[in-house]
């Protein structure tokens, strides 16, 4: 495979495999932490874009997330909290011979990191932005984030917090984003499928991954994960496809959200069929408003992926225009370039 | 009428007018003609905060000073041998300035009651007693301009818009200078409203004519041209210098240029200009803000472009986390700061040096980065190239302290050949330097004790860094006790023995016995004040400071060879107190916080006492 | 007048006048400037809140616009650069009986202060925020903004600049905001009556207004100002009306969003009625996706307007359970409160 | 079986497990059981930087050192006289902290072939020769509490997890530790599940039994309370003190707290302990990032508030820019750097002096703050109230510098009588102060320089603030050169001017040539080191300084009169540099940057070098 998004990337010659994408550091996270199957999902994915390693940079910010880096065998910038959106930009926009992915967990990326993220989306820089969303502040030990629900217990709000989380997918269309996608830790599957569309598009690419922090916000997503109710919540999202899932069916609602209704209560025709193209946002965002209250319904997949210039293509393009136009830059011509004058 | 002609070896005129009326267009004009003529110069532009404050008020006056001579001169001058003044607040804001007898050129059009009330004169000073100490001609520039101007298909607005031109033309009159370019420059800035453009050098002309043919002005003036060394001269800016060295490193480097900026008075012209040079390879990227600057301007330098960020003060403190993971992952970046006056937002549009300390301390734990200054305008370009060499050939971030006076002012510069310019090429690491065909991203050059440079894309060579303490050599994550010791001992070592230049001292006599030091733009005034120190009679020595961290490596001997050291700068001794605790030395400081730099005459009378009071 | 957004601030006891918010200082912006429409504007609303004039509080940011509080007879801050998000959280939330607005520019608020602005709108402290879009940085003189129109030429962007600009009512919707408006500098009575909402909202209220940099960026408004075009593109929102303007009407489009059709092409039912109440926020994310492409359909007034308790409030509800619950603090039993021994 | 009981006048222990072994909690309940006994004590916790690094591994080792005697005593101790480890990994990575001779009690049951191979051990230790130079107790402390639980209905994992308390209870026993509190302690913390509860506590009278009767332990050990001054004590942590001090800052000064924080490792606990005394009328905001925290702080006390901030050096990096809005509006604000090791990420958990400097000077422009750091943990209590004194007297924000070392560490506490707490309240400024009525909110204090403080609702006072330079007085927007001039100089002249009580001199004889002078953390082990010198014979003296900014008065005089003055710091020499620049004294300098603190040991012989270098 390889979309618009791989197409400045010189190619791996040889085939890889899983194994050339371990680095030989001891991957430390909790045991059970959701972040090993994350961790495995990526390594097993990467082979599969057929690129080269060697032109692979994984740059994250700070949190139990952000040690993504040291664990993949490519090359790897372990940044500061919340900075590395920028980082990433200034690396992409450089070289866009390079496939960047973005490692963040949601204090990470929402929190202190929220401006830089919300301007790498509307920008479109050529990069991947894995959001790892445990709605806790792992590294830190367990304060809420910005994902976490309403009255939350935690050290830092013994009573309960105060403040609406964000959604992240909500938030990320409304800052004008090409291409937005949520998946689960847990569903390998479902994680290579959407990866693999990530790293497809050109342009910035946010991908939501629920993560189990076992340690101190255990089974957020259980809901998700439990036979007994995974199956009634989880709506997928497939593009052309009837959004539909187990007796269910989502379709457009008066009031102008979308809905929810027993399928057999709905025809055909009526169902909504889910257009990740489409140009106009407003209908990624009602799907995005789907798991209000939480939990109720939780769409997966694609929300919406839009194909628009990427920022390093069209600063690229500026600078062959310029050149065409008036050659390359003479560095004599340049400082002679003014008025000048002789004395001798 | 035959007018006499005096010969004079200087002059200081200041334009001064409402923002609205081109006093800076007008001042560059006639700094183009000066340069062209050949004259040394010096300039001193002076804008209000505001974008446009409300006309004829005080806060809306815009000035720009211009010192030209027959030989080399070192600061735009203390006062203005010449005021234009394009209306009353324009006077009143300027006056105190002024010495007496010198020349007032006011646009009494403009001294309308109305006028004059705004800035509080109850009468027009033009036609009371109080402007006698000076040479006063009134002249009705507007009315003049607009009679000009009848015969042109033009508003009566824009035939009074264009009275600054005419301003321009009787002064080019008054000292002789030549006129050709200027019409040009008018013809090509209008040359898609070509009635503008006519009009406008019709002003010109009609001033120029004013000057020759009424009695107004009995005299004119001939400056000769400089003596300034041989070679191609152009006239240059701190700020445009300073983007010029930027692209003169890139080239030289052959590394791509990358810049990562957010606008901040008085840095923002320096992202304009590197935008305008796309040709080079340069890409200027405007961030949301300071931090994501300096992040991407990282983010490039990690992928092997030349990284810079260019901001002013409150940039720099938010930069500082950033630019303390470059000071840890060594990897090259410059950071520019034009350094305005502070605290906070301060005096955005005035001049200081109240960023040393922060530049050097402002990041949390042990986190040393080299730091230079430039002295003058064109130096900005010189500095810049040597900011670049430390940061590649050391790995490193370096901080650049330019400021406000010398982003704005501007100076005759004598081009360098290109091949006299230093190779600061890299060499990328693509071969493993560890054993069994590992790579070792912190195993340092013996010499330089920099890290290699391995950029992405470099097949067998993937390795990942961070901001957490590195081991030794590998750079993997350490928390080992003496590793981390030894870190911050390796790193401070790099960066105190970066390879600088010696202090040169400008001691003609050998035998001062009072040293004055300086650093950054105070380096005109400074060179100002000696000479003046010097012509009456006394011995001083002179040194300046462009490398702030590390110091040169003779300084100590230099500082003890003196009885007395006194270093002025336009803060409250920042550099006095790193002298002071690595040299035990006690230096005289002289401050001044008052947001412009500093006169000669202040100066050379700071100077005499010390040297008096020995 | 006084909605929830006033009920915990002190009444004042005389009738007030324009002149009463007048400050001594002489106002600096360009002649023509649109801020000085809004200036005037807000000058002379203020007194129909009929609030203790000491109990109101501006505080801004840096920009042109940011000047604002120091012409305002109350008290006023005037900070930094994209911080009054940030300072005007700490004061409302301390001072519940304050009054607070924020004044910011589109440089402000969006670029610099976006993080802040996004995390205000989702927490809901009381603030009225007052964002003066002029599409461009004023004060720094004139380079393009996170709002200016792709391929804006600027000082910084000689060939055009490359990003897409911040919806700021979608990225505000996006953020969780339960008020969100937009209004014109020059429509004085439109933008009292969004004030007078914003007011009377308790939470974080964001007023977008459309000013004219006349300066960097003359006439960027002018199809909304022009008779020509003005009435033909402004599409007015009221809360319970028919969203319907010159000869058009905006209804329920298939694909989700919203669309703009003959008025006489659509039955009566069809036509969107507007419910800024509705707690779900996707029918108003769609109506700010109406001016694309830019001005083709602008919609002023009030977007969403939907109440929920504010942070303040829900704090001080904090405060006084944990007070009712074991009684105000005592310094001396908090520090004999963990194991003590006592030695003699 | 009667065992013999030895008397020892201190103990060093440290208890050493995997993460998930509970070894915090042990060592906090060993720590409250000694305090409750009356013995002086000092803590030393050191966790992983991971939350749970792999089981059994050597980054996943978390210990808790305590130091416990019969006389005060200064630090957690150089070296543990008892090592109780829970596994291979706690057992290698401790040993080279271990003293010949010292005991080892080491939990058998897990020098399994895997865990021993985890670690890198070919052998067991406790089979082979490798540890003869200790005294090793293996004792099987899983399958003993396993065995000790089998009656109770709980998992087999549950019953393993009760391990420490067993072990907990054979050092209670070893030690003749009161335990009564320790039962009420179990039962509460697992009110919820009582037969967790139970079996913990069977598990910690199983582990003293064991001690009682079995002959692996033939002596035990007793160790008299410590006679301290008369009073009321409290074991506390320096991150908890200083939570207290905020809350009796709020209390004396008659203003509600408001702290405006971002989660920082080692701030965090200061956040969450505000956060559950919300009847104080505590507010506490978990602010999107550290600019946030800083920028609602300001806002709350532009309203009224005691502002305060937590953090650490990241995090102060970030703020700097709010910092200066804060010097330059002049409001009173706390600043609280708990610092640990830098540069950028550094290591979190790890402790260090270097954000000296960047407190001082990591900001734009002459912007001067206090600075007052704590030197012990109970001793942040004392500051916390000091820095609030000091910020709502003079209207400035203040930075406090704790570190992780304070921060984490913990030692009896003599509870202050409330009405020996100063009382700091504020008057608001409610009138006029200016003519005709008219509010200057920049006419100052004559004696402290300090502006008034008129809050948002008090009629008539309206009055607008900000970052741009200010008129004096009025506090209008003012560019004038002199205004600025002298801004910058009153700023400078009110943070100069601030009331610091002198610095104090132990100096028993009064004939110490050699002075230690210290600051912060590194209190204990100076004064450790000092206690050890003296007892060999040699005079020295040492004082300590809690303010930084500004110094003491007598601070010059002291330096200059001993012949040499040495100033160990967990930095390279940032206070020397300091004291060296004002006083021209050659300091001399004592530095590792090893992230721990001092050891006594260490430090006694840097001293007695001094002092026999002579
Ligand atoms: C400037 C700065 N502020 C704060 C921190 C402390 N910190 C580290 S990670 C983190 C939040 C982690 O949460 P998240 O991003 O959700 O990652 P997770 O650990 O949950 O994967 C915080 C507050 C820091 N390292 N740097
Ligand atoms: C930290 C910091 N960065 C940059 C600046 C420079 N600056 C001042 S205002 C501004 C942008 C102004 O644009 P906007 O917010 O749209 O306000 P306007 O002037 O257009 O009203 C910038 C970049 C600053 N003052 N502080
Ligand atoms: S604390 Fe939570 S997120 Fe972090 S490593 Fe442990 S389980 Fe994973
Ligand atoms: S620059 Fe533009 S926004 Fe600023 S005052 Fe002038 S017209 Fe207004
Ligand atoms: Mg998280
Ligand atoms: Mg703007």
């Amino acid at each position: 495979m390889n979309g618009k998004g791989l197409a400045l990337i010189p190619r791996a010659e040889g085939k890889q495999t899983l194994k050339d994408f371990k680095s030989d550091q001891e991957v430390r996270w909790c045991p059970g932490c959701g972040d090993y199957a994350i961790l495995a999902a990526v390594q097993s994915f990467m082979p599969e874009l057929g690129i080269k390693r060697e032109n692979t940079v994984f740059v994250s910010g700070i949190g139990c997330s952000s040690r993504f880096p040291y664990y993949m065998n490519t090359y790897g910038f372990h940044s500061i909290h919340g900075r590395a959106p920028a980082i990433a930009t200034g690396l992409a926009a450089s070289r866009p011979d390079l496939s960047v992915w973005v490692i963040t967990g949601d204090g990470d990326a929402l929190s202190i990191g929220g401006n830089h993220l919300i301007h790498a989306l509307r920008r479109n820089v050529n990069l991947n932005i894995l959001l790892f969303n445990n709605r806790i502040y792992g590294l830190t030990k367990g304060q809420y984030s910005p994902t976490s629900e309403v009255g939350k217990i935690t050290k830092s709000t013994p009573m309960g917090s105060l403040d609406r989380p964000f959604n992240p997918i909500s938030l990320a269309i409304g800052a004008e984003a090409g291409f937005v996608a949520r998946t689960l830790d847990s569903d390998r599957k479902h994680l290579h499928s959407v990866l693999r569309e990530a790293a497809a598009h050109r342009g910035t690419s946010l991908v939501e991954i629920y993560q189990n922090c076992n340690i101190f916000n255990d089974g957020a997503f259980e809901r998700m994960k439990d036979p007994a109710t995974r199956d009634a919540i989880t709506v997928r999202l497939e593009h052309g496809q009837p959004i539909v899932f187990a007796d269910q069916a989502v379709r457009l609602a008066r009031t102008g959200g979308v809905e929810v209704v027993p399928r057999e209560s709905v025809r055909e025709e009526e169902i909504l069929v889910h257009d990740a193209h489409n140009p106009d946002p407003s209908l990624a965002f009602a799907l995005s408003r789907l798991d209000e209250p939480a939990f109720t319904h939780v769409p997966i997949g694609v929300f919406r992926s839009v194909d628009r210039p990427s920022y390093d293509q069209l600063m690229s393009e500026q600078l062959e225009a310029a050149t065409a136009k008036k050659g390359q830059g003479s560095l004599s011509d340049l400082l002679h370039g003014g008025d000048t004058w002789r004395i001798s | 009428m035959t007018k006499q002609v005096q010969q004079l070896d200087r002059v200081i005129i200041r334009f001064a007018g409402d923002s609205g009326d081109g006093m800076q267009l007008t001042g560059d004009r006639f700094t183009a003609e000066t340069a062209e003529f050949g004259n040394d110069l010096s300039t001193l532009p002076n804008f209000p905060a505001e974008i446009r404050a409300p006309a004829g008020t005080l806060p809306g006056v815009s000035s720009f000073q211009l010192h030209f001579a027959d030989h080399d001169i070192l600061t735009p001058g203390d006062a203005p041998n010449v005021l234009v003044a394009m209306n009353p607040a324009a006077l009143k804001a300027n006056l105190s300035d002024l010495p007496r007898g010198a020349d007032i050129i006011a646009n009494s059009d403009e001294f309308t009651k109305r006028n004059l009330a705004k800035v509080g004169y109850a009468e027009s000073p033009l036609e009371d007693e109080s402007l006698s100490e000076w040479r006063v001609h009134s002249v009705p520039l507007t009315s003049l301009t607009v009679k000009a101007l009848e015969e042109f298909e033009i508003s009566k607005k824009d035939a009074e818009r264009a009275k600054n031109m005419f301003a321009l033309g009787l002064l080019s009159w008054l000292y002789h200078r030549p006129v050709e370019a200027t019409i040009k420059f008018i013809e090509s800035k209008f040359a898609k409203k070509p009635d503008i453009a006519k009009s406008n050098v019709a002003a010109f002309n009609a001033g120029w004519n004013y000057g020759e043919t009424t009695e107004a002005f009995s005299v004119s003036y001939e400056i000769k041209p400089a003596k300034l060394a041989p070679g191609v001269y152009r006239n240059i800016s701190g700020n445009q210098a300073l983007a010029y060295g930027l692209i003169a490193a890139s080239v030289q480097s052959g590394l791509p240029l990358f810049l990562g900026s957010y606008p901040i008075t008085p840095a923002s012209d320096i992202l304009h200009e590197l935008s305008k040079h796309k040709r080079f390879g340069i890409r200027t990227f405007q961030a949301e803000d300071e931090i994501a600057g300096v992040g991407a301007a990282l983010g490039a330098a990690f992928g092997g472009a030349l990284g810079v960020t260019t901001t002013s003060g409150p940039g720099v403190a938010l930069k500082a986390e950033t630019v303390g993971l470059a000071v840890t992952t060594e990897l090259p970046l410059i950071v520019v700061d034009v350094q305005r006056a502070g605290p906070s937002t301060g005096m955005p549009t005035k001049t200081e040096q109240t960023d040393l300390l922060m530049a050097l301390y402002g990041r949390n734990g042990e986190s040393p980065v080299p730091v230079v200054a430039p002295s003058t305008p064109s130096d900005c370009f010189d500095i810049a190239v040597e900011a670049a060499r430390i940061a590649l050939k050391y790995r490193t971030p370096v901080m650049l302290l330019s400021d406000g006076y010398l982003a704005n002012g501007s100076e005759p510069w004598k081009l360098p050949e290109i091949e006299d310019l230093p190779d600061i090429s890299v060499e990328f690491t693509t071969e493993p330097n560890g054993e069994d065909g590992t790579y070792l991203p912190f195993k340092r050059d013996t010499e330089t004790l920099a890290r290699p440079w391995a950029v992405p894309g470099t097949p067998g060579l993937e390795h990942r860094i961070g901001g957490i303490e590195k081991a030794d050599g590998t750079g993997n994550i350490s928390y080992d006790p003496n590793n981390h010791d030894l870190m911050v001992r390796l790193r401070q070592a790099k960066i105190d023995g970066i390879d600088v230049p010696d202090l040169e001292v400008d001691d003609p006599s050998g035998s001062a016995r009072v040293l004055v030091l300086g650093w950054g733009s105070t380096y005109g005034p400074i060179a100002a004040a000696i000479r003046r120190v010097r012509r009456s009679g006394s011995e001083v020595a002179q040194a300046h400071l462009r490398h702030l961290n590390p110091f040169p490596k003779n300084i100590g001997e230099v500082l003890k060879s003196y009885d007395k050291v006194l270093l002025p700068e336009i803060n409250l001794g920042q550099l006095a107190l790193l002298l002071r605790a690595r040299f035990l030395v006690d230096i005289i400081s002289y401050n001044r916080v008052r947001g412009l730099p500093f006169k000669a005459e202040e100066l050379a009378g700071v100077i005499q006492d010390v040297i008096d009071s020995e």
